[in-house]
């Protein structure tokens, strides 16, 4: 019976793997540091909103900025009432939701139930590129094309000029409508198999089983879908910006030229507006309201969708 | 014992009973449905289609070649493209860095359920959700002017389009690191490598095609990309490639912008046939990436 | 190849710069055609001609690059000047020719970028104000004042519009004035008839738009702030008057004369009588909007940047032929003659080498 | 076309219809294969030369079964053995897999269910389905049973109120349910979810239910409820039960199918046969087969 | 600190070790608890009071094991009774998962694996690991086998050759790849690519080989190379392996663990638990517990 050898510090690494050991502590430490640079940005976001808009607000009393319907900070004597902007970036949204939402559902009700894998194979690239071409060339298609040919022929209530939130919002709605397939049809695709078969067992046709049963099912995932799409059109800059025109009107008519808060940015910002001026920090004014708009509804849509994955768990 | 009784012969008892009104619905759906594929098609059809009615004339390689010019015949994007090349490459490499970085540390080093973790993840969700014109604000506010004042440079536009993209990329790269089985890890493990070793020699490997598509894609994002840039001052006429961070720049969506708000109607055949070029860059530039797709399935 | 005088050039090789044996030569437009020029006949054509003397300076254009900011109006003839400059010294100096960039920010926002040492030359649709001279004063910044063009803005109004040949400036003001209600041309003058009055303006970051609200106003960036339709591109502006019989709009006066067919000119009166906006009338003053155009040159740029120099130089020898193919109103013979005043004493800043 | 065909035994008849082709009504004589009690023996389905592929892969071949009134009919065999291939055939849900090539005949009294006589919807509300896992709709208790009338029909108010009180009675959930129709479906247990997949199949009332592994994801007391209602509904609604749960075919069905796999001549995964098809009382007493005894009695054992 | 206990019994040493919780040698009397062939019975591992959480839930507890050299011993117990559990704390794979929490402790010769003189990378460097099913590394055979010998060290061209063939010869797999080493591995079949994954374990030179389920993906001919493969090596690698398998661990193994699930006190989920540790011809001719007995016939009766 002999014992077992002992060696002690037996298994502790030995010259290059020990250094190598402690290196690493050194590499974690540099990830974790370039990981928290995210938290940075978003710090640096705020950060850059507030502060000018604090200088902003010291100048112009919160009162005026939603008290007021008129926006012409760009003029002499300025005024600051944000609504027009708010009342332009809803009518391009609604718009653009309207046209986005109900045709990705479409599409993606089209693609996951109704469409051979062929014609699937077919189609989906064709969204994807669809999906990948950059604002500013919809933004091309929509003076050239959306504006004369649609937005000027449907609108019936009054004259549509060469810019319309008419215009506008049916070209963002194009633009977001691929993303909105995809985000319908991967609601769409968390139904469960057997919930589809229970309603074809029953007798149901594809449209009921599309409307009485994936639809209800993938709800909260299809709302999310939609939450997205909203700031999505609500963040759309160059399109609204080429189509709409620069004409911040009070209007709820969406044949006349409108402004968003994100078309007038990017519109003070071409005009590059001196430093510390009124005009400079309106920018940050109104891309603290965007922010926070924006971040609200990717809040809701997160908490939307964590609901939904509860429901099928 | 044979009592046999013979089924009861109920011939069209399983015809269609559907009733018409049903029917009609059926296909008033389904119709519902075509119309929005086919609006789908119909845009994509018609931008191209109107683009290269414009643009086609104006479609050859002095439009490549030349720099700006004010008139309209012989304006070139040589500059635009060089600056949207520049810019692209050096966001994506960037970009393409802190993702790596980030996605490693939160899928291999990180305490999956960590505070910090927790926190990255919920801001990276937050920075995706951000407009992209906002971080045109930031770019203005904090590396344009303000603390950096790096000036309205290729630096700056990188830096921007970088934050803009970065959300995209962590994610596609979490997912990639994500897809690589534990069991390779484990493998790794197993015979003594270290965490890095690991990572570096099985992990990342076996992502690397994931990390690439992703990254194309965000990259081909940032090269569509126009509005932060508006603020970012690169609308102007630059007739020089950049040649460094500090470089004055202009890119390829901003120079579309430029040319259809151009008061002569002829630079918006110039619009237009930029538009192509930034398109057929954009195609190949997804070509890349389904190639290293398919690449990368083969492989293994 | 060497080429040879007289020898046709192309209009890519427009201002490039040939040496053969000791002499320089250049391609120019041949007099009397014109690249705008719809007409066949008069339609452009290019020769190579002996370059003048003070081109050599642009073998001093080192590879530089020229900043230059500002007015929207004027960066078109800055543009044009640019593009010019470097086919001059691509020749020159081969590949490594100087390189200018030229933005458009904006008068205002040029001046803040000039005073900040960002910019080598500004481009201003109006003389530098108080603040912003003090701004330059602050950074130490020394500058030199170069007017480079006249500009007329020009009202015009649908071709079918037979009643306003003329406005006063009052009426002007009556209908563009802060808080106007006037939306119908019976009501700008007794007699005009009951049409429906359509307003179209520049956008508030173009210099057109701080011009016309000066002239008509007295106060930039005053005006009426509804029933107005504002457009970046004149384009818009050219559509909207020609399509809507009691339309009215204004631009610059050259892109005007461009568009005549489409839209009408109106006179104006500031209480000497009609005065028709053309380049006389601009150019002696007569007319009620017209205004002069500068650069302002950072006499510093030009100490420390050959190119800088060579590019100001190269501008005002050139003015002529710049102006017209950008289609500005080009400056009168005096205001030449005091231009060179200026590129004199630009000249006499001691050049610093590197 | 319809002909007598009594004292023909299965095979007989099998043999005349493949020959025939066309719509036959069927008889069964009461040899070995007749019912193991005394209810009513007629043929409501039967199965002729069934085989199933999956793209290129013979999932299952010459399935020749026969489905009597009042009867449960147990389908077992190992995993994979084609069970829920076979009981899919019989309403045609696999119609809704682009890759399923259904090959042979299914007739229902007598009509090809795979014939130009028949409608896949119809099919499917005249031969009811209930599934492996209670797949309730994302709506209330009430909208779940009244969504197959509804689709199938236009009913009034007061007749769906009727409809979903029968059914949910018939489904012995009503008294359960009865004070909360409007809650969502998910708020019941498992076992009560799957008797409301019941109740809704039995809403636009079938004539056939089928049965894929009803209660494999229910626990025993859950299931002996299923069991009992199994065996008071059966007198109306015949049924065809997937189990894997030897006792359970035991204990309810009436018939028993065993199913087995084997690999083909030159195929590499194995197809699914119907090795045995009797009364439940033979196949688990005396069974003719080696095959089934084995399975029997190791699953048994 | 080094105490030589010779002569102690296995409940002795522990309860020596329990108190003094430090680093030790231990051995074994050859009392009944000795290995059931001559072969040396040196200890080489031994565990004490293991327990193991994953978070709040415990998953294994009181695991009081041996590991002898020149022997194989089996791990057998119904799924989730926690036999994977155990292995991967014998070389730390457990600190893998977040939520793991070992307790008690583990010795290797008289090292505490989770005390401060051991490192996790040199502890699964010594203790060598197989999984259930292969994973080759996505590159080429011969880069696999050389895998662990470069991440260990910078060996040269020659010695890693070198490495690599004695290694693949070891693991029996040499002649069938050796004109094909800069091949995917992915090429291999499974059992080919388990044989290659021990060849990859045994390039690093450990002590102590363990393998969880090895054979469990694998087809019987290949199932029969592996545990021929592990008869020829046990003699210089110690070999721990889980098995479903009992044929397999009555075949194989030396001596046999069994362990069972039983519901804690106030636990919901069940703990495992080691009832029986003993030669393997005890465990399988007479076992002293009862559920060891039940367990043991159950499966192969
Ligand atoms: N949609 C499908 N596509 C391709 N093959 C399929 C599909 N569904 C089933 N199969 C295959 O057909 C064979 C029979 O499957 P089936 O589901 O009918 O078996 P089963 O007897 O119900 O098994 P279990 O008892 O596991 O439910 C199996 O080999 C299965 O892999
Ligand atoms: N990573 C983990 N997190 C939480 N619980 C776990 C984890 N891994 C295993 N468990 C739980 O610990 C218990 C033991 O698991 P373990 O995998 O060790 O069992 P096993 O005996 O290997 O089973 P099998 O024979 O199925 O492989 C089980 O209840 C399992 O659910
Ligand atoms: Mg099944
Ligand atoms: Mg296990």
């Amino acid at each position: 019976m002999s014992t077992a050898s002992v060696s002690v510090g037996e298994l502790q690494p030995s010259g290059r793997k020990l250094r190598q050991q402690r290196s690493e502590r050194i590499i974690q430490f540099l990830l974790m540091i370039v990981a928290t640079s995210g938290v940075l940005i978003t710090f640096g976001v705020v950060f850059a909103l507030v502060r000018p808009s604090v200088d902003f607000f010291r100048a112009i009393s919160i009162g005026e900025f939603f008290g007021s319907t008129a926006w012409f900070p760009l003029y002499e004597p300025p005024d600051f009432g944000v609504w027009p902007l708010i009342v332009g970036t809803f009518s391009v949204m609604l718009l653009a939701v309207i046209i986005a939402v109900p045709g990705g559902l479409a599409i993606a009700f089209y693609l996951s139930q109704y469409a051979s894998d062929r014609v699937r194979r077919k189609l989906k690239p064709l969204l994807e590129i669809l999906a990948g071409v950059p604002t500013v060339v919809f933004g091309f298609f929509a003076i050239n094309f959306v504006g004369p040919n649609v937005a000027a022929k449907i609108w019936v209530f009054s004259d549509v000029g060469f810019y319309s939130a008419l215009s506008a919002g049916i070209t963002v709605g194009l633009m977001i409508m691929p993303m909105m397939t995809t985000l319908a049809e991967d609601a769409m695709a968390a139904v469960p198999r057997s919930l589809i078969e229970g309603s074809y067992a029953l007798g149901a046709t594809k449209r009921e089983t599309c409307t009485g049963v994936i639809f209800p099912a993938a709800l909260s995932g299809i709302i999310a879908a939609g939450v997205i799409a909203m700031s999505r059109a609500i963040g759309e800059t160059t399109i609204v910006l080429l189509a709409a025109g620069s004409t911040a009107n009070f209007s709820f008519d969406i044949g006349q030229p409108m402004q968003t808060m994100s078309s007038f940015i990017g519109f003070a910002g071409l005009g590059d507006q001196p430093t510390g001026s009124t005009g400079y920090q309106t920018i940050f004014a109104v891309g603290l309201l965007l922010f926070v708009i924006t971040f609200f509804l990717n809040m809701l849509s997160r908490r939307i969708v964590s609901k939904f994955r509860e429901v099928y768990e | 014992m044979s009592s046999v009784v013979s089924a009861q012969p109920v011939v069209a008892d399983l015809h269609d009973t559907t009733s018409r009104a049903r029917k009609g619905l059926d296909k008033l759906f389904l119709g519902g449905l075509w119309m929005f594929t086919l609006v789908a098609i119909i845009t994509l059809v018609t931008l191209v289609g109107t683009t290269l009615l414009k643009g086609y004339s104006r479609l050859n390689w002095s439009l490549v070649a030349n720099f700006p010019s004010p008139f309209p015949g012989d304006a070139g994007i040589q500059a635009a493209i060089f600056g949207s090349v520049w810019v692209v490459v050096t966001s994506g490499l960037i970009s393409l860095f802190i993702a790596m970085s980030t996605a490693i540390y939160l899928e291999e080093f990180a305490d999956q359920r960590s505070r910090l973790n927790k926190l990255i993840t919920i801001n990276i969700q937050t920075l995706a959700g951000v407009p992209s014109i906002v971080f045109g604000i930031l770019g203005l506010a904090f590396i344009a002017r303000g603390w950096l004042g790096w000036g309205f440079t290729v630096g700056t536009a990188s830096a921007v389009l970088t934050m803009m993209v970065l959300p995209v990329m962590i994610v596609s790269a979490r997912e990639a690191l994500k897809a690589v089985p534990s069991s390779l890890r484990e493998g790794a493990f197993a015979l003594g490598a270290t965490r890095w070793q690991t990572i570096v020699k099985q992990v990342l490997p076996s992502a690397i095609p994931g990390i690439a598509t992703g990254s194309i894609l965000g990259v081909s994002r940032a090269l569509g990309e126009s509005a932060p840039l508006i603020l970012l001052g690169a609308l102007a006429y630059v007739s020089s490639n950049p040649t460094g961070f500090a470089s004055d720049y202009t890119v390829l969506p901003l120079v579309i912008l430029k040319y259809t708000q151009e008061a002569q109607e002829e630079f918006q055949a110039v619009g237009a046939a930029a538009i192509i070029v930034l398109l057929m860059l954009l195609v190949a530039l997804n070509m890349i990436a389904i190639i290293i797709r398919d690449k990368s399935r083969k492989s293994w | 190849s060497a080429a040879k005088l007289d020898d046709s050039c192309k209009s890519s090789d427009l201002y490039k710069i040939q040496k053969i044996d000791t002499k320089y030569i250049r391609c120019e437009i041949v007099k009397g055609t014109s690249i705008h020029a719809t007409d066949k006949a008069k339609q452009a054509k290019f020769k190579w001609t002996a370059a003048k003397e003070s081109q050599y300076i642009l073998a001093n254009a080192e590879k530089e690059t020229i900043r230059v900011d500002g007015s929207s109006t004027v960066y078109p003839l800055t543009a044009v000047a640019a593009k010019y400059f470097e086919n001059s010294t691509k020749s020159v100096k081969k590949k490594d020719g100087a390189k200018v960039t030229v933005g458009f920010s904006g008068t205002g926002g040029g001046f803040e970028k000039f005073c900040r040492n960002e910019t080598d030359i500004n481009d201003a649709s109006r003389g530098i104000s108080a603040k912003e001279v003090a701004a330059c004063k602050a950074t130490g910044i020394t500058y030199t004042e170069i007017l480079i063009a006249n500009d007329g803005l020009t009202v015009v109004v649908n071709p079918a519009n037979t009643w306003a040949t003329s406005l006063t400036m009052a009426e002007m003001k009556a209908i563009w004035k802060d808080g106007s209600t006037i939306t119908n041309w019976k009501d700008v003058r007794p007699g005009f008839p009951d049409q429906a009055l359509t307003l179209f303006g520049a956008g508030t970051d173009s210099g057109t738009f701080d011009s016309f609200t000066e002239f008509v106003n007295g106060k930039a960036k005053s005006v009426r702030k509804t029933g107005v339709q504002t457009s970046e591109d004149d384009n818009v502006t050219v559509k909207g008057v020609s399509s809507d019989k009691g339309a009215m709009g204004y631009f610059g006066l050259s892109y005007a004369e461009e568009n005549s067919s489409k839209v009408k000119l109106v006179a104006l009166d500031k209480g000497a009588g009609a005065v028709s906006p053309n380049v006389a009338t601009v150019q002696n003053g007569t007319y009620p909007m017209a205004r002069p155009l500068y650069i302002y040159v950072k006499n510093a740029s030009i100490a420390t940047k050959p190119a800088v120099g060579a590019f100001v130089q190269f501008y005002v020898d050139n003015l002529a032929q710049i102006s017209t193919d950008a289609i500005f109103v080009p400056l009168t013979a005096q205001q030449m003659k005091d231009l060179q005043g200026g590129v004199k004493a630009i000249a006499l800043i001691p050049r610093v080498k590197k | 076309m319809v002909e007598d065909m009594s004292n023909a035994t299965i095979s007989e008849t099998t043999a005349r219809l493949r020959q025939s082709g066309s719509v036959v009504s069927v008889s069964l004589s009461s040899d070995s294969h007749s019912a193991a009690d005394n209810s009513q023996n007629d043929l409501i389905m039967q199965s002729v030369d069934l085989q199933v592929h999956y793209g290129d892969f013979l999932a299952v071949r010459d399935v020749n079964l026969a489905i009597h009134k009042g009867e449960i009919t147990a389908l077992i065999g190992p995993s994979g053995c084609g069970k829920s291939t076979i009981i899919r055939c019989f309403n045609r849900m696999n119609d809704l897999i682009p890759t399923a090539k259904v090959g042979g005949k299914v007739f229902y009294k007598g009509i090809d269910l795979y014939g130009p006589e028949a409608n896949a919807g119809e099919v499917r509300r005249r031969i009811g389905m209930v599934f492996q896992k209670p797949n309730p709709f994302p709506k209330s208790i009430y909208d779940n049973v009244a969504f197959g009338p509804r689709v199938n029909g236009k009913p009034t108010k007061a007749e769906t109120d009727e409809l979903v009180e029968r059914s949910l009675k018939r489904a012995a959930l009503w008294e359960e349910v009865k004070d909360r129709l409007k809650q969502s479906a998910f708020s019941l247990s498992g076992g009560q979810q799957q008797r409301l997949c019941i109740a809704r199949a039995l809403a636009v009332n079938p004539d056939v239910l089928l049965m894929d592994e009803p209660c494999s994801a229910l626990d025993p007391i859950a299931t002996a409820r299923i069991e009992d209602l199994m065996a008071e509904i059966k007198s109306d609604y015949p049924i065809v039960i997937v189990t894997h749960n030897m006792q359970q075919a035991a204990r309810v069905s009436d018939r028993t199918a065993f199913f087995n796999t084997e690999i083909g001549a030159n195929a590499t995964r194995p197809t699914g046969v119907l090795v045995e098809y009797d009364t439940t009382r033979n196949i688990f007493a005396n069974p003719t087969d080696t095959r089934t005894e084995q399975y029997i009695s190791g699953r048994m054992g």
